[in-house]
């Protein structure tokens, strides 16, 4: 039999002035079943909590009623009181007489009459709760980084650091991302690389990571604490316990043509190659498509059509039946780093609802780069050795012409958001330019200049100011070719005249994009992205580097335009939230999730349509001969968050959300009828 | 055993409202925070997400006596949990255009979307379903649905308390 | 296919020869050009510049009459003309307010159901056919592609080629075996509408057309706008300077109907201003059938230019 | 008809099939057939009286008739619905059933009554049937005979019932559902009522009243039309079963007007498209929400 108590707060005067918190007591008093009925001037205070404990312990209560605030306010501190006398907290539940109650009624008798139904509802729910265990699930202490940016180097190191195991999977034969790329980085204009490469190789030395690169996440299963990811592995051609990297395979190579992805088009590798002589891995890989082996054998032939590499590795690396592999890895915790690509300014778009810009010329005349370009000619380790020269003639550049907001911030190009690094980079291009080329001409087309962020502003003044860069507010309309000089055709908005400038180099700030592909690994890993392919985060403000699912976590430009401080800060940011969540062995949940009875389960699985988490599995019912009985749902109660859609979707009731079954509501709603 | 009846006023309706944990309950809170005055005809029935709200809490709730109902969650697209209000939604416009269909007048049932901030339009929606059902009558005197009372009732009975309850 | 034809005035006028190259090149393609019948002006240049709700009533109730026909797409040849009409098509369907109002003014239902096409989004669509039918190919003759203002602009409103970057028409003189250059004024404007008022302007823009064309090393100017033919080839003996050689400016359809083996008369291009006499007289030049594909004799060099490595970075 | 019956000796003789499931004449107009014998074939027939829906029995739930081994059924366009509402919900492998479809010119409303197919006659689905030639079916046999007679009456009669005033609406359903025996005649006719236990049964709390009282009555009516909303296939069997004459086909018309309207949907034989249970759109209407 159900021995309730029920404990009715005064509040001071907040419930008292308007409720009669004698008489409720005294009414819920006489409820069949409530054992014990007060009420008190603080229920929330130490003496208020020791009467309802001591109440637990002399009355030997199944279940407490507290009618005071909202549950929102106060029902934590009444369960703790409730475990503290031994009872199970989940039989502790509160009546709300204060916001529903007492504050928006001035008629005392209405009020109180409405606080003792209130309470009865509450009453009758109590007698039908039963204890609840939170859900222990057990963590995988291991955590998978997708992308090998600087975002992810970031976070894998923390992590790592924190003591959890990492792996880092990256697409490219090498970690590095575009921080690798970059000249020098604003606003300090320290060397990309001299900062990024020892990061780069702390990853692959550590002893806590393991490092999968040109690998690429295949599939993901399971929830917080329990993910199963497959990886693939793609076929390197060489095998990476016996390669060395000393680097004869790629002398040997016969294909020397090949444009450099590193370099942005400006510099050719050859087929067999590392990205960058700093590449973490230094293994090489082969290039299928462009391999002469590879490509006699596509076309049939049958002899060898080259060999060159495998005849110069001295330790017999190089291995051409090597094929792509798959890896299954346990973790409890994914971080999302993809990193971003930059808007085509050409024809070619990733989607019909974003298009070039034909007008600028790009692709057709060659003098007319993008900012990822122009880092290559300004590295030491680019295909010029740092020296500003035009890809055309391989003259320096007396002029040149920096675009901003090239894709960004134009609708009509279906870009509608602000890049937010291109103004900095900008600056930073025309004062690297004039520190190279004394007597050049740097001048900028500009929209607005956005330098928010510390020693931002400061920064592109210096550009003006001390390094000479023109600033033209205004938009370029046309670029085009005459001889060796690009014409610029652009409106100054602030003289209100046409501008017409004879460049020798027009350079680009093109729009960031989300990778291509985001929304397949988004789909994959079930997190929501916006319009753009950006991933959403679970909160704008308060949860920037969660997502919607979790376990799974976000830093860097996969979310949305980011520089190299905010990465690193969402990198570390996504460290502290998975080394919390590793800090525990088990992870705690509340345990008002549904749960399926399986032998009134017909198996239709509306519920498994209706779960906004895809906490609904399927589980086949068998005889004990294991002849397959039938199919039905069943909820995974570490994925499930307890909205109780299932429920009302089920038509047969087989399904029950603890905590708010159909047995307690329907007591609340005839407890209404008395 | 509900609210005083008004003497000039000789009927005053019964609601029970339906609302969701985290908008809707969290509004009403706020009203009550910002003491805003209203009727007090509605008790609420706190639940998590107006997903979990089956059409028969609603039948349930004028078999034992309700005159109106209210039903309010999250705004589209504000949902706790993502999407269980659409999936309520589609489910109460069966639900609406059947009932009224088989003769129950419109302003019974209100349905709502009260987010947490909105403590002034909460009382709204308690004042005017108030007044639409005061306007509108008992419920019982529709014919075929009037009630027997419904005693208290205990899972785990033979107690003398369910007795005592009994006797009252 | 049948195509409803809706000439405008300019080719029954001063562009004759374009209306007439045309329907000599539409049988060989597969087209029946049928003319709309009782059209009437498209409201061209003055209408949108002086009564927004006539502009779009004049095109409209030659669409709908071209509807009545038993039409679903209308081809107009001139550049303005197709402009019109698919201005006001767009103006009805994003409008209702106007919609509405249409049909009481043109006395007709207003359904929208006819597409307006201009003449390379029609050539550009026979392409297949066009190549079969080539008996004469233009090998060797070098064509500046020229758009002008109105083919592709604006954007939302021309949608059948990219407004900034378009290669319809190159794509057409490409099957007719000439080959397009590329070169910088492909979308100026060459003065329009103000070769009366402002005629020193018109002189000035069509110069530095006609200036970068040559520089481009084209035998020929290439257009599909009567307004632009007239300003470049009636203009053009006031435009060039001494010693200068004038450059042929061809309809596409004069083009086209070259390369599919008609005669020069009947393609109307005795009617030009600047002599396309020469020009017709290399097209017709016999030439060597083309040679079947090789690889190249000699390699290419070791390291292309750095514009082809760009390309392929994009 | 010959076709019909070659079929089914041909399935049954191959093995393909263990019974096939049709009509046949009995004492009463036609009744269901278990045909397990080739030679009883002969017996099947189709025609206008054919108006029983006879997927119910493809159930996992009726044991009976799944221990007879696998089954090839006889169906119309409308029936073929059902089949595939039972494959959408994961109740059925469509591969498990040889489905042979009829074309269909429209059946009477009661065969029982012995009567020709007439406008007075003709079943209340059937005018302006769009489903005469089923999609579903392995194998679709006879000649597709003239359309249907007459117009709908049932749109006409919603018409009718929402014109009147709410409580005059609910005086005539309360008569309505007031005879209501709570036999349940309706769920076990139904093709897509296959709970294992059906909720109106369920007794811990006992949501629907089980005595045939009008409380009772009203939440099993509102509940057993509103599970199937947007599920339904409109066959008519739930009105057609019922002892009572209680016109819950007005009813199951009534939401299968609201799904098409506001939700776009229609039922279908194609198990791919999805129901509109389970589903949602951000921009359902959503106009009775304040």
């Amino acid at each position: 039999m159900s021995r309730i108590g029920v404990f009715v707060c005064h509040c001071g005067e907040n419930i008292g002035r308007t409720v009669d918190g004698a008489r409720v007591a005294e009414e819920l008093g006489t409820l069949p079943g409530v054992a014990h009925s007060v009420d008190y001037k603080y229920m929330c205070s130490d003496p208020g909590q020791a009467l309802i404990k001591q109440a637990i312990t002399d009355k030997r209560l199944t279940g407490v009623v507290v009618a005071a605030c909202s549950p929102h306010m106060h029902e934590k501190t009444f369960r703790r009181a409730a475990a503290g006398a031994g009872l199970n907290p989940f039989l502790c539940e509160m009546a709300n007489i204060r916001e529903h109650c007492s504050w928006i009624h001035e008629d005392r008798e209405a009020a109180t009459e409405k606080a003792i139904d209130l309470g009865r509802l509450i009453v009758e729910k109590v007698k039908r709760n039963v204890p609840l265990e939170t859900i222990r699930i057990p963590v995988e202490r291991r955590a998978l980084v997708i992308g090998g940016g600087i975002a992810g180097i970031q976070a894998a190191l923390d992590i790592a650091d924190g003591g959890a195991e990492v792996i880092l999977v990256e697409k490219e034969p090498s970690i590095g991302g575009h921080m690798s790329q970059l000249s020098e980085t604003f606003p300090t204009l320290d060397c990309s690389q001299c900062i990024l490469t020892p990061r780069m190789v702390e990853v692959y030395q550590h002893p806590r990571i393991k490092l999968m690169a040109y690998s690429e996440v295949d599939s993901v299963e399971g929830y917080i604490g329990n993910f199963r990811v497959r990886i693939r592995q793609k076929a390197r051609s060489v095998d990476e316990t016996k390669c060395n990297g000393c680097g004869a395979c790629q002398k040997a190579c016969i294909v020397k043509n090949v444009p450099s992805e590193f370099d942005a088009g400006l510099g050719k590798r050859t087929a067999m190659y590392v990205p960058f002589p700093q590449a973490v891995p230094n293994i090489p890989v082969i290039d299928r498509d462009r391999c002469a082996y590879f490509k006699g054998k596509a076309r049939g032939m049958k002899k060898d059509a080259c060999g060159k590499c495998k005849e110069a590795c001295s330790r017999g690396a190089v291995d051409f039946t090597q094929e792509d592999r798959f890896v299954t890895e346990k973790v409890g915790a994914i971080v999302v780093a993809t990193g971003f690509d930059l808007y085509s300014v050409g024809k070619e778009q990733s989607s019909p609802g974003v298009k070039g810009y034909g007008e600028y010329g790009y692709g057709t005349i060659p003098d007319v780069i993008d900012g990822l370009q122009f880092e290559r000619l300004a590295s030491a380790s680019g295909p010029t050795a740092g020296k500003i020269l035009r890809p055309s003639d391989g003259k320096e550049p007396k002029r040149i012409v920096f675009l901003q907001c090239v894709g960004s911030r134009d609708p009509a190009k279906g870009i509608d958001y602000c890049s937010k690094v291109c103004c900095m980079y900008v600056a930073k291009h025309t004062m690297l330019y004039r520190h190279k080329v004394h007597d050049g001409e740097a001048t900028v087309f500009y929209m607005d200049v956005r330098a928010a962020g510390k020693g931002y502003e400061e920064f592109t003044r210096r550009a003006v100011e001390e390094d000479g860069a023109v600033y033209v507010r205004g938009r370029v309309s046309r670029i085009w070719r005459e001889g060796d000089v690009v014409k610029v055709l652009g409106f100054d908005t602030l003289n209100g005249t046409p501008v017409a400038i004879d460049a020798d180099m027009v350079v680009l700030a093109t729009a960031i994009k989300p990778r291509k592909g985001i929304e397949t690994l988004a789909q994959t890993l079930s997190v929501s992205y916006d319009r753009y392919g950006f991933i959403n985060e679970a909160h704008p403000k308060l949860r920037p580097v969660e997502t919607n699912t979790a376990g799974v976590f976000v830093a860097g430009a996969c979310q949305a335009p980011r520089d190299i401080p905010d990465s690193v800060a969402m990198a570390s940011a996504t460290a502290a939230k998975i080394l919390g969540l590793f800090s525990n062995e088990m992870l705690e949940r509340e345990p008002t999730v549904a749960r399926v009875d399986a032998a009134l389960c017909a198996g239709c699985f509306h519920c498994e349509r209706v779960c906004p988490y895809g906490a609904v599995e399927h589980k086949e019912i068998r005889d004990r001969k294991g002849r397959l009985l039938k199919v039905v749902a069943d909820v995974n109660p570490g994925v499930c968050q307890g909205c109780g859609t299932c429920q009302a979707t089920c038509p047969s009731k087989s399904v029950e959300l603890m905590g708010f079954t159909d047995e307690q509501i329907y007591a609340e709603v005839n407890a209404l009828a008395l | 055993m509900h609210a005083t009846l008004d003497k000039e006023s000789p009927f005053e309706p019964r609601l029970t409202a339906f609302v969701c944990n985290w908008c809707t309950y969290t509004g009403a809170d706020l009203a009550g925070t910002s003491r805003l005055q209203m009727d007090a005809n509605v008790r609420i029935v706190r639940l998590p997400c107006t997903g979990r709200i089956d059409p028969l809490f609603i039948i349930k709730a004028f078999e034992r006596g309700a005159d109106g109902v209210i039903v309010s969650g999250c705004h589209p697209a504000d949902c706790h949990y993502t999407t269980g209000n659409y999936h309520a939604r589609r489910r109460f416009a069966f639900f609406k255009e059947l009932v009224e269909f088989l003769g129950l007048p419109e302003g019974r049932i209100t349905f709502s979307w009260v987010s947490a901030s909105e403590g002034q339009k909460w009382r709204e929606i308690v004042n005017d379903a108030t007044a639409r059902v005061r306007a509108l009558g008992p419920f019982a005197s529709y014919p075929g649905t009037a009630l027997p009372a419904f005693p208290a009732t205990d899972p785990h009975p033979n107690s003398i308390a369910t007795a005592k309850g009994a006797a009252r | 296919m049948r195509v409803g034809y809706y000439p405008g005035c300019s080719l029954h006028g001063t562009a004759r020869e374009f209306d007439e190259s045309l329907r000599a090149v539409a049988g060989p393609l597969g087209l029946e050009l049928v003319e709309v019948d009782d059209w009437s002006c498209c409201g061209a240049t003055s209408a949108h510049a002086t009564n927004h709700l006539l502009s779009v009533a004049l095109p409209a109730r030659n669409l709908a009459l071209a509807a009545e026909q038993g039409h679903d797409q209308v081809l107009a040849p001139c550049a303005a003309c197709y402009n019109r009409l698919a201005s006001a098509r767009h103006a009805v369907a994003s409008d209702a307010a106007l919609a509405a109002q249409i049909p009481d003014l043109i006395g007709r239902p207003f359904p929208n159901s006819v597409t307006a096409r201009n003449v390379v989004e029609v050539l550009r669509e026979q392409l297949g056919t066009l190549r079969k039918k080539t008996v004469r190919p233009l090998a060797g003759l070098k064509i500046a592609c020229y758009y002008g203002c109105l083919l592709v602009r604006p954007s939302e409103v021309c949608t059948f080629d990219d407004p900034e970057a378009p290669v319809s028409m190159e794509e057409v003189v490409a099957a007719t075996g000439a080959t397009a250059v590329a070169w910088n004024r492909r979308l100026d404007c060459c003065g329009g509408g103000f070769s009366l008022s402002r005629t020193g302007s018109v002189v000035r823009l069509s110069r530095e057309i006609l200036d970068d064309a040559r520089a481009a090393g084209a035998d020929a100017i290439v257009v599909a706008c009567p307004m632009c033919h007239s300003n470049l080839d009636f203009r053009q003996g006031a435009l060039v300077r001494r010693g200068e050689a004038e450059l042929p400016v061809l309809f596409l359809s004069e083009l086209v109907g070259l390369a599919l083996g008609l005669d020069a008369r009947t393609l109307g291009l005795e009617r030009h201003f600047v002599s396309t006499k020469g020009f017709v007289e290399r097209a017709m030049a016999e030439k060597p059938a083309p040679a079947p594909k090789q690889p190249p004799a000699v390699k290419p060099a070791a390291a292309p230019a750095p514009a082809s490595a760009q390309k392929e970075a994009v | 008809m010959r076709e019909l019956r070659d079929l089914a000796a041909k399935l049954l003789s191959e093995g393909t099939v263990q019974v096939v499931i049709g009509w046949e004449d009995g004492p009463r107009g036609v009744r269901p057939a278990f045909v397990t014998d080739p030679a009883a074939a002969r017996n099947l027939v189709f025609d206008e009286r054919c108006t029983q829906n006879l997927v119910p029995y493809l159930s996992p739930r009726r044991a009976h008739v799944a221990k007879l081994g696998r089954p090839a059924v006889v169906v119309k366009g409308c029936d073929a619905r059902a089949v595939a509402g039972l494959v959408r919900e994961t109740q059925l492998k469509r591969e498990d059933v040889v489905v042979i479809g009829v074309r269909c010119g429209g059946v009477v409303a009661d065969p029982s009554s012995l009567e020709a197919l007439s406008p007075a006659t003709v079943a209340d689905r059937c005018p302006g049937c769009t489903a005469r030639e089923p999609h579903l079916a392995d194998h679709v046999v006879g000649e597709l005979p003239p359309p249907p007679p007459a117009e709908s009456r049932r749109d006409a009669r919603i018409a009718e019932l929402e014109a009147m005033a709410p409580q005059a609406r609910w005086t005539f359903w309360q008569e309505e559902l007031g005879r209501c025996v709570r036999c349940h005649a309706c769920r076990e006719a139904c093709p897509m009522c296959f709970c294992e236990r059906c909720v109106a049964d369920k007794t811990q709390p006992q949501w629907v009243e089980s005595s045939p009282h009008p409380r009772g009555n009203f939440a099993w009516h509102v509940t057993r039309a509103l599970h199937q909303a947007g599920r339904c296939i409109d066959c008519g069997e739930c009105e057609r079963a019922c002892p009572v004459g209680i016109p819950l086909g007005l009813l199951n018309r009534k939401l299968a007007q609201v799904a098409s309207e506001q939700f776009g949907h229609v039922p279908t034989d194609d198990p791919a498209v999805p129901s509109p249970v389970g589903a949602f759109k951000k921009d359902d209407p959503q106009e009775f929400i304040l």
